[in-house]
């Protein structure tokens, strides 16, 4: 445990020394979300129409952003190694940076999504259920995208190879993320997507550490 | 006691070394020697658990390292050609984060006595990314001289170092295996060391 | 039978330009396939008797 | 490790499935034509005109083959990367890359044929329809695995890594299935089906079954002649491929 907790410090202490990443994804979502209403009119019934599923691409997109130095920098430096050999299980080390990510990428998209979600004219109802959607939703972007991020690793065209293998399991994420909201402010109670969204999460977090320690594995073979 | 029979290694189609032998026992050393490419990374990563070899298998006491697993890897400490140094973090923190990922707590007195030794006093908190390549290097031999660990298992330890610290190296070595450790190197230099083997590849 | 003459047949009752776009491209791409895991075959069987050929040259 | 079957895992060769494949191709291949012929056969000649859809659903007879074939061989792939990952096995990486091609193939006919026949019925080439949408994303899953594995240069890392993807790829499909039907009956989609639209009649159902049957055998046929290309790009320099009767052959 204490290894985990020691990760996830170095992860957050790499992240504070590097803070132009972090807010670059960061800002990167808020442009993208804040690009539709441009794109589209300014017409507010519409604007709430499509808030969900803008704000939950966006959310995609920008989780991506930080992927793909998920594990390179340290399979960079020779540190990765380290950790494949260190006696902690290189599963919890996996999960430790995994959730080193989430409080980098993840956790600061939930929190701004509100804001965003007022420039879309949603209510405070819907907003609520999109900061649950996004808290439930964003953990399980991280765990499914390490998956990709250690398959790629070194590999050529690594960059574009992870968006191209990781989107594509993002669906269902998208589908109940998005669809949480929507079924709330069409009336018919967010409960079904979100505890779907839940149970999703609960697969993720057995599968996903074990699948990604597999591929790290491959990686330094 | 590391032993190891019938390795051999293939990277890609090529067959780099096959039916290889060795042994290492408490207060030796083995020296790897070989041409570039002769796959000297390549062994001392199977003996290091980070690649498994095609054929043969490697056992620390008797047992398969395979069997061992976490046990085998406390008991030992690999260092690749990449420094697995962090350069965003002082040495004092890549020493104490390096520790508590291995499992076990490093007070600060100890870590800033291993980089004092190693003539790092006054850059402990200074960013690696600021120091040399031979500085970064004198950060692993820091991490060598406070994990407790049985076995050495050092891919060209002594690139990029000068003199002094070349010296430096060789008597931890020394130190290291008068306590009865092991070792198992590569480097083109020859060395002066007690109990030492060549192993040529 | 459906089809009173061969006319009627590929008319398709109007859905021709549908149904023989769907039926055409699958038996162009069924075929071509084969074709081209077999032309992959015989390069990669040329260079092998290339390379075996230089070796009996080698060795004489 | 006394199982058999494991046993035969372990020593089904490169070197031993390479001739054997090769006698089963032809076998298959004659195979799908005649499932090929019938099949035809009764799509256009025997099952009757839709009075709802006219001529046009008779794109059903490839689309939903197509369409099964698709999920089916990713579920194959999946198996022959899984075994490979679990024991080791040099020829099941094999396989599961000489599969993947032919079952991007398959979802991209099921795709093009879907979209064909959404023309004339919906009035649209494109709908978001559960089972469309479903397959689009599945065509990327191969295409994915495609990519990953041609990224990668030492083909043995290339399989275990492309073995990591399907099996994730695998666990997710019937996921990705389901929450597109969920979003798809939330958004009240098509309502037009394309394989519950007219009343199935049996001769509809046995045109679809022989079909699927031709595409079945096609697979093995083309993934087999497929699988040997590649175990000769990758035993290439190994003495039986060396002293195989047809590289000897020529200047003998």
């Amino acid at each position: 445990m204490s290894a985990i907790i020691a990760i996830i410090r170095r992860d957050l202490l790499l992240a504070m020394r590097r803070k132009s990443e972090v807010l670059t994804a960061l800002f990167f979502f808020i442009i993208v979300v804040s690009l539709f209403p441009l794109g589209i009119g300014p017409e507010s019934a519409l604007l709430r129409k499509i808030a969900p599923g803008v704000i939950w691409v966006a959310a995609l997109l920008a989780t991506m952003l930080g992927l793909a130095r998920l594990f390179a920098p340290d399979h960079a430096d020779g540190t990765l190694e380290q950790m494949v050999l260190s006696p902690t299980p290189l599963g919890l080390l996996v999960t430790g940076k995994i959730v080193a990510h989430w409080i980098t990428t993840g956790l600061p998209l939930v929190l701004l999504a509100p804001v965003l979600g007022i420039q879309f004219d949603l209510d405070t109802g819907a907003l609520g259920i999109l900061v649950l959607a996004l808290l439930l939703g964003t953990p399980l972007l991280s765990l499914i995208g390490a998956i990709g991020a250690a398959l790629t690793l070194g590999v050529r065209g690594g960059g574009v190879l992870l968006s191209l293998l990781v989107l594509p399991l993002y669906v269902p994420a998208l589908i109940f993320g998005a669809g949480a909201v929507e079924s709330h402010i069409s009336g018919l109670g967010a409960g079904g997507h979100l505890s779907l969204l839940a149970a999703l999460l609960a697969l993720a977090v057995f599968f996903a550490p074990w699948a990604t320690t597999a591929a790290l594995r491959i990686a330094l073979e | 006691m590391l032993t190891a029979t019938g390795l051999s290694c293939v990277r890609g189609e090529r067959r780099l070394f096959a039916g290889l032998d060795l042994a290492v026992g408490p207060g030796e050393w083995l020296h790897v020697q070989g041409e570039n490419g002769a796959g000297k990374t390549s062994l001392l990563r199977i003996l290091a658990t980070l690649s498994p070899p095609a054929e043969g298998e490697v056992r620390w006491q008797g047992e398969p390292v395979e069997v061992l697993a976490e046990d085998y890897r406390r008991a030992m400490l690999f260092l690749g050609h990449h420094g697995a140094v962090k350069e965003e973090l002082t040495p004092l923190e890549n020493l104490t984060l390096a520790a508590q990922l291995d499992g076990f707590e490093l007070d600060e007195a100890t870590a800033l006595q291993a980089l004092v030794r190693f003539g790092l006093r006054g850059r402990e908190d200074l960013a690696v990314r600021f120091l040399s390549a031979g500085q970064k290097r004198r950060v692993l031999l820091a991490r060598l001289a406070v994990r407790k660990a049985a076995l050495w298992i050092l891919d060209e330890p002594f690139t990029a170092l000068d003199v002094k610290a070349v010296a430096m190296l060789s008597g931890l070595i020394e130190e290291h295996l008068a306590a009865g450790g092991m070792a198992i190197l590569t480097s083109h230099q020859s060395m002066p060391l007690p109990n030492g083997r060549v192993l040529k590849i | 039978m459906n089809w009173g003459s061969p006319a009627e047949f590929f008319a398709m009752g109007g859905y021709a330009q549908y149904v023989w776009s769907s039926f055409g491209v699958c038996a162009a791409l069924m075929i071509l396939e084969p074709i081209l895991v077999r032309k992959r075959q015989s390069s990669i069987l040329r260079v092998l008797r290339r390379e075996r050929q230089a070796e009996r040259l080698d060795s004489q | 490790m006394n199982n058999p079957i494991i046993q035969w895992f372990k020593y089904g060769s490169p070197q031993s499935f390479y001739p054997l494949a090769g006698k089963m191709i032809p076998w298959f291949w004659t195979l799908a034509v005649a499932f090929g012929l019938a099949g035809l056969w009764i799509s256009f000649f025997v099952a009757p005109t839709d009075f709802q859809q006219g001529e046009g659903y008779r794109i059903i007879f490839i689309h939903v083959p197509a369409a099964w074939m698709s999920m089916f061989l990713y579920i194959v792939m999946a198996f022959w990367a899984g075994i490979g990952l679990a024991l080791n096995t040099r020829l099941s990486g094999m396989m599961a890359q000489a599969i993947a091609p032919t079952g991007a193939l398959m979802a991209f006919l099921s795709l093009w044929t879907g979209a064909i026949w959404g023309k004339p019925m919906w009035g649209a080439w494109w709908v978001w329809d559960a089972r469309l949408t479903s397959a689009l994303i599945l065509f990327f899953l191969y295409i994915g695995f495609i990519a990953l594995q041609a990224a990668i240069d030492d083909p043995r890392r290339a399989d275990k890594a492309g073995a990591i993807l399907a099996l994730v790829g695998v666990v997710n499909v019937p996921i990705i299935y389901f929450s597109v039907k969920w979003w798809n009956t939330l958004h009240q989609g098509a309502s037009v089906s394309l394989t519950r639209a007219p009343s199935m009649a049996t001769t509809m159902l046995w045109g679809m079954l022989l079909m699927a049957l031709a595409f079945w055998m096609y697979s093995i046929a083309v993934s087999l002649m497929r699988v040997r290309a590649i175990i000769l790009e990758r035993e290439a320099h190994t003495e039986w491929v060396k002293n195989l009767p047809e590289i000897q052959g020529k200047s003998s």
